[in-house]
């Protein structure tokens, strides 16, 4: 590879190219807009990879911001971490792009229409938010970064203005606002406390004090609040079901992994010695709860989509095992950051299963016009790779192989076991049951023989999208070789030592 | 200049209390949506305490201060897309708060 | 310096008050009124803490484009019996819960706040250090439009971002119109009167503002803000119609500010080697600077007076 | 090169066909049928090749490092050998009979597909080198045998597809806890390495063996973990076969085998005191079984309940821990294979041509049917263990184990399941052939044009001819008997 592609300027556009997009549509308009739209998508991909193969040859990628160092600028970091999950935000969103044409690409001969525009916009602004807390490593600008989000995703929520989506985005709305300044506070005491947010330099100032406990306290519930944990996730199925399915898949998919993102660097990267044992034991409990009642709760719906939005409350659950289990290994073990490891790549293969799942969902609906799990019979026929698709993906979710799913419970599970934490085994194995549970239960109905009423006919090709991503979920678990070697680059030294 | 700063501060951390008894008290939207910029209020003096303790030459440490106007701006957006939300809301279902928290086994709607 | 100390002592508890005057009053007219109140004795406070740009900000926007916002909302839904009213008073335990956590809360903010180092670390040494170099004078400036560009240029977006979330809300047969309701005002009252009075005034203050801004307190957000009032004010006397949606002139006015931002950060790649850099030459940086100012205060102002003006609910005439 | 080769091709042999019929369209029915055959045909000939090469004293091996200490390895040795052969085997027998009995039936791509996939996760299972790798096709048996089960999409499946599913998951996230319980102890555990284990503690041994052993005993219908098997007959007989014989229960018993001899240790599993109580279990499993199947007019409810008491024959030679009674063992897992894919084949077949479902429409059924009922008693009677029968030669060595290990009381065992195999299926045999049909007015067709579709006749016809074979001719190296010795005395160190 040539050095001016290994050098280029692959992270700041990352965050800048969806912008300009997003700046452009506006002008463009509702005619154009899907097209630019997907332009613009379709260089994600391309992107990440460049930045990757930057990371993999000269390691962590560190650019300074208009050439200001840190503390006075501000810095993009790309390790091993960022450039993965900026890999998967640019695969769902691509694929969520091309299956969003369904609901918001102008029909031929019709003018601009309101979802019609601003869904795009509003998309390409949602991924560069993404990027940019993939990327942040100030904790002010992903404050900035959380917000646009935030901006972002909650009018996705209710673009089709149905009531009850109104009601559920005003909910996420306001509960992702708390979130976002109880974090800000905890940003302003660490300032006061040492003077910087970059995160590379808090790590290595950081004082223990007060000021640095609470900050570290009132930052975590902002990001809990966030990233829907239990008990913080009364807004999460509401405003996932509710949503248009491209928009879900993105929400469950990415979103809520955005500030779990940043509560990883706060607790591994700026403050590992400071979470103690408490803290992280805390927050294996609460995902131990999030996993027991999201995965009851999603048996219990209805409803396609509000089953699948309870079973990402209940997924969620998994990444916060993460934080007892970190460090640990023992000898007998050949690798290292083995829970690290496993609740990252639990959260990308479960980014691409829900994905997958909420796209099928999308299909249901617009071929059948509604998603009670009940009525359903006949969709294996009327649909069958769709259906395929989103068992697929279930496997992912029951952690079952061959799948992402699977490696990532193999590493969480054998760290519980080998550092004498059997106790998290238990909600681990109970919530794949449960998740075995609800997928076949939302299965069931879609292989019974009876003929659908009235299906209207979904070409394979809007069906082979959710069938990528489900297959891109399986294959995680076929290759995680380079996801593993890949996360090593700039690993925090506490994943693979334990917090505390 | 420190000590005055830091009875800002005290005056931030109290606004926070007060806000969150708001929001958690109150039930119409609108009630909510102002508590949450009396909280926000309160974070942006405490960095302005933050800022004000630092001293400096003009007034203080510029960063926080630059940060706070970024956050007031940021707060505003939030404000105007939650009204407007809550107006649409009042809208469609005449409602002023939020329904109640979905039952655990919601049925179709 | 003893006489400050007592506008400090007095400052305070009228915030303190004002503020739990807008969360605890039942009237919600009163409250509305209550938290501009509070922005306006914050504004003061903060140039009591030496921080005049963001005073002007929080008077502008945090008390005077809130407090509109939260006003003109109430008087849409109605001061009429609701189901807010309509469910009492809020029971005995949640507000002991409530208060019981806003009180624990803002202990240990207070306690972390009190245990802040002395000297208090900051960045003030370098700022000045490396402010020189882009031609500027306020450091709140150059923290914004260099050191943290970045920051604002994401904050510009979100700002814009706000305005599509209010305008897809909008009801569909609507789309492409006029933004708000239709605003009367009797031609000889004293609405048209300020209307037709305070922009030419509304207008000069801005672009000082806006021009001062480099070197003294001031700059685009406040400046945008100060046009926006104007605008609004004329809108809301029935002088001018809010532009319809679909505007091709209106949507370059939005994108303006932001897209020039970030068309000079990619040339600050090829010239100054970083993504938002200014050139290292002497004399480029502040035109350039300002360019970025001039045009987010255009978008500022638009995007800011959009925002009130709401979703679009009328067709375009 | 070849060497990691083979297996893959092997695996693939199943996998690409699986993945191709899921894309076919629904009518493309000769190209559907072309794929499936020339799949099984091609799996069955390079087995032939790995078998000489075993013979010969070749080892293949392909190992795929997923995260470090996750390899996905699969390795040929003897016992793989054994299982993979007689999966190949009767694979192909099974998709010709799958091909006539579904005739143009609905969903057929679907079905396949799976069906493939089922076999490419048996394959998987018995090359598996590694602990982890046999989860890994374990559990893609298990998922790939759901929508065949509930192929039909009627209530009944659908119910006794949620029971598969609630027993098996179940079970497999015992085996999943004990495999990583063991291995967070050990490390990676692989099939080759001896002794790995000693040294480990006692008690967290013994867990993991249970929990081991527990998860397998559900696919191989331990009592009480067998109540899934007798309700998912309501699949259609096809998959029965491939339930019953070629792969599901047959998983579960091998990987019982492995548990036992490559991961344990015979001498390791008797050093902890753990033979017995498996022992036990199983003849208990053995007789509850057969007095549930005498209690059934259902055929195939009988024959299902037969399975569950003659699969833990296989776990019992084994538990009893000498060389000779594992001979049994092992070598009842090919020849209880191809008597009960004789018999599901032939109830499946006479079912659909003469609409027999329960025990008494079984009457005349062998003047009607001959060449099928023919296939059936020589299955039945080798079940009961008539000499010189297949199942004669496993309950011998079997025995003969028992006494070997000091464990006389088995032979009591033995003696009351074929009492009682003989009292569930020689009312059968009597039936068919010496009383008249019940229906007197049975359409005067021509002998053999009787018989219903050549597919329906033709496999249970052969698995019948190799049952008789593996039993006549158990003496020669190459039988099933042959290699069960060989595989025995490899393990044992003999």
């Amino acid at each position: 590879m040539a050095d001016g592609l290994a050098d280029g300027p692959w992270a700041e556009l990352l965050v800048a190219l969806p912008l300009a997009g997003m700046l452009l549509a506006l002008p463009l308009g509702g005619r154009q807009a899907h097209r630019l739209a997907l332009l613009v998508l379709a260089a994600g991909p391309v992107l990440a990879l460049l930045l990757a193969a930057q990371l993999w040859q000269g390691g962590v990628v560190g650019v300074a911001l208009g050439g200001f160092a840190a503390p006075l600028g501000i810095a993009l970091r790309a390790d091993g971490l960022s450039v993965l999950m900026l890999l998967t935000t640019a695969v769902v969103l691509c694929a969520t792009g091309l299956a969003a044409r369904a609901g918001f690409a102008p029909r031929p001969g019709q003018g601009e229409t309101r979802a019609g525009l601003l869904f795009w916009p509003l998309l390409l602004a949602l991924w560069g938010a993404l990027n940019a807390v993939f990327l942040g490593n100030d904790l002010f600008n992903l404050y900035v970064a959380l917000e646009l989000l935030t901006l972002a995703a909650v009018p996705l929520v209710c673009i089709e203005g149905k009531p009850e989506a109104v009601a559920a985005a005003l909910r996420y709305l306001l509960f992702a606002l708390l979130g976002s300044v109880l974090y800000l506070l905890g940003a302003a005491l660490l300032y006061g406390a040492h003077g910087t947010l970059d995160i590379t330099l808090l790590a290595a100032r950081l004082q223990p004090g007060p000021a640095t406990w609470m900050a570290g306290a009132l930052m975590t519930a902002g990001l809990l609040a966030k990233t829907a944990l239990y008990p913080l996730h009364l807004w999460l199925p509401p405003a996932h079901a509710a949503a248009p399915a491209a928009a879900s898949a993105v929400l469950s998919a990415l979103v809520v992994k955005a500030s779990f993102f940043i509560l990883l660097r706060l607790w591994f990267d700026v403050m590992p010695a400071l979470a103690g044992l408490g803290g992280a034991t805390l927050l294996g409990g609460l995902g131990t709860a999030a996993i027991l009642a999201g995965s009851l709760l999603a048996l219990r719906q209805e409803r396609l989509k509000l089953a699948i939005a309870y079973s990402t409350m209940a997924q969620l659950g998994y990444l916060f095992l993460m934080f007892p289990l970190a460090g640990g290994g023992t000898e007998a073990q050949p690798w290292s950051a083995g829970a690290w490891t496993g609740g990252v790549l639990h959260a990308v293969s479960h980014a691409l299963a829900k994905a997958a799942m909420f796209l099928v969902a999308g299909l249901v609906l617009q071929a059948a016009g509604h998603d009670r799990i009940r009525a359903l019979q006949g969709l294996g026929r009327a649909m069958p790779v769709a259906v395929f698709a989103f068992g697929l993906a279930g496997l992912s979710l029951m952690g079952l192989p061959p799948s992402g799913g699977f490696v990532a419970k193999w590493l969480l599970l054998t760290a519980a076991l080998a550092s004498g934490q059997w106790w998290w085994a238990v909600p681990m194995l109970a919530g794949g049951l449960l998740a075995a549970g609800y997928v076949f239960r939302l299965l069931n109905p879609a292989l019974s023989a009876g003929e659908g009423q009235g299906w209207r006919p979904v070409r394979r090709r809007w069906q082979a999208i959710p069938l990528a991503l489900a297959l891109l979920s399986v294959a995680l678990g076929l290759a995680p070789l380079l996801p593993y070697l890949l996360l090593g680059l700039g690993r925090s030294p506490a994943a693979e030592e334990g917090l505390g | 200049m420190t000590s005055a700063a830091t009875l800002y501060g005290l005056a931030g951390a109290a606004l926070v209390g007060i806000g969150l008894y708001g929001l958690a008290v109150q039930a119409h939207v609108l009630r909510k949506i102002l508590a949450f910029n009396l909280i926000g209020s309160g974070v942006f003096l405490v960095f302005g305490a933050v800022a004000g303790r630092g001293g400096g030459a003009g007034g203080g440490d510029p960063v926080p201060q630059a940060m706070v106007i970024t956050g007031i701006v940021v707060a505003l957006s939030a404000t105007a897309l939650a009204v407007a939300l809550a107006l649409r809301l009042f809208r469609e279902t005449g409602r002023v708060t939020l329904p109640p928290d979905p039952p655990a086994g919601a049925r179709d709607g | 310096m003893t006489a400050l100390y007592l506008l400090d002592l007095v400052l305070v508890p009228a915030i303190l008050l004002a503020a739990c005057t807008a969360v605890g009053t039942r009237d919600r007219f009163a409250a509305v009124v209550s938290f501009i109140v509070y922005g306006l004795l914050l504004a003061i406070a903060w140039v009591r803490l030496g921080a005049v740009d963001v005073a002007l900000a929080e008077a502008a926007i945090g008390a005077g484009l809130t407090g509109v916002l939260l006003l003109g909302a109430l008087a849409r839904m109605g001061r009429r019996a609701d189901e807010a009213a309509a469910a009492g008073p809020p029971g005995r335990t949640l507000r002991l819960g409530a208060a019981a956590l806003g009180a624990a809360v803002a202990a240990g903010i207070a306690a972390a706040v009190l245990a802040l180092p002395e000297p208090a670390p900051q960045l003030s040494g370098a700022v000045a250090e490396a402010l020189p170099a882009l031609g500027l004078g306020n450091p709140v400036t150059g923290v914004l439009l260099a050191f943290r560009g970045y920051d604002t240029l994401l904050e510009a977006v979100v700002l814009l971002l706000a305005l599509l979330g209010i305008w897809s809300l909008a009801p569909d047969p609507a789309w492409g119109g006029l933004p708000g309701l239709r605003h009367r005002a009797r031609p000889e009252g004293v609405l048209a009167w300020l209307g037709r009075l305070l922009p030419p005034v509304g207008i000069v203050v801005g672009l000082y503002v806006f021009w001062v801004g480099a070197d003294r307190p001031g700059g685009a957000f406040q400046a945008g803000t100060i046009l926006a009032a104007v605008w609004i004010l004329a809108v809301m006397s029935a002088l001018v119609e809010p532009p319809a949606v679909r505007s091709l002139a209106l949507r370059l006015a939005l994108v303006a500010g932001p897209a020039l931002f970030l068309a000079v950060g990619f040339a600050g790649l090829g010239l100054a080697g970083a993504f938002l850099g200014y050139p290292a030459a002497a004399g480029w940086a502040k035109p350039l600077i300002l360019l970025v100012e001039a045009g987010l205060t255009l978008s500022i102002a638009a995007t800011l007076a959009l925002l009130v003006a709401g979703t679009p609910e009328r067709a375009a005439g | 090169m070849t060497d990691a080769l083979l297996p893959a091709l092997v695996l693939a042999t199943s996998l690409l066909p699986a993945l191709v019929i899921f894309l076919l369209p629904e009518p493309a029915w000769r190209l559907r049928t072309a794929v499936n055959l020339a799949g099984a045909a091609a799996k069955l000939a390079l087995v032939v090749v790995m078998l000489a090469g075993v013979a010969g004293g070749a080892t293949y091996e392909l190992r795929l490092p997923l995260v470090p200490g996750l390899d996905l390895l699969l390795r040929v040795d003897a016992l793989a050998l054994l299982f993979v052969t007689l999966s190949a085997f009767l694979w192909l027998l099974t998709t010709i009979y799958a091909i006539a009995y579904l005739g143009d039936g609905p969903d057929q791509s679907r079905f396949f597909g799976f069906f493939s996939l089922c076999v490419a996760a048996t394959t998987g299972i018995a090359l598996s080198g590694s602990l982890i790798t046999f989860f890994v096709f374990y559990e893609l048996l298990t998922l790939s045998t759901w929508p065949l089960v509930v192929h039909r999409g009627d209530a009944g499946s659908l119910a006794a597809g949620r029971r598969y599913l609630g027993y098996t998951l179940g079970g497999s996230a015992a085996l999943l806890l004990g495999i990583l319980w063991l291995e967070s102890a050990s490390g990676p555990v692989e099939f080759t390495a001896h002794g790995r284990l000693v040294g480990l503690d006692a008690g967290l041994l013994r867990g993991c063996f249970l929990l081991m052993v527990g998860g397998l005993g559900v696919k191989a219908a331990l009592v009480p973990l067998h109540a899934w098997l007798p309700a998912a007959m309501v699949a259609p007989a096809p998959v029965s076969a491939l339930l019953h014989a070629v792969a599901v229960v047959k998983a579960g018993a091998f990987g019982i085998t492995r548990v036992v001899l490559d991961v344990f240790g015979p001498g390791l599993v008797q050093e902890l005191g753990l033979g017995l109580p498996l022992a036990v279990a199983a003849s208990f499993t053995i007789l509850y079984g057969s007095l549930r199947a005498l209690a059934q007019s259902d055929i195939k409810r009988r024959l299902a309940f037969s399975t569950v008491s003659q699969v833990s024959y296989i776990a019992l030679g084994l538990a009893l821990a000498g060389p000779v009674a594992a001979v049994g063992g092992l070598v009842h897992l090919v020849h209880q294979g191809l008597m009960k894919i004789t018999l599901f084949f032939c109830a499946g077949a006479l079912a659909e041509t003469l609409h027999a479902h329960r025990v008494e429409e079984l009457d005349g059924a062998g003047r009607r049917m001959p060449l099928t009922m023919l296939a059936f008693s020589i299955a039945a009677l080798g079940m009961i263990g008539v000499p010189p029968m297949a199942g004669f030669v496993s309950k011998w060595w079997l025995g003969m184990g028992a006494l070997q290990a000091g464990q006389p009381w088995v032979l009591a065992v033995l003696a009351g399941s074929s009492l009682l195999n003989a009292a569930y299926f020689l009312p059968l045999l009597h039936r068919a052939w010496f009383l008249p049909p019940r229906d007197a007015e049975a359409p005067a067709v021509p002998m053999f044009r009787r018989e219903g579709d050549w597919g329906l006749v033709l496999p249970p016809v052969i698995t019948a001819a190799a049952a008789l074979a593996a039993g006549l001719f158990a003496a020669f190296a190459f039988s099933p008997l042959g290699w069960a010795r060989l595989i025995i005395a490899r393990d044992y160190g003999l």
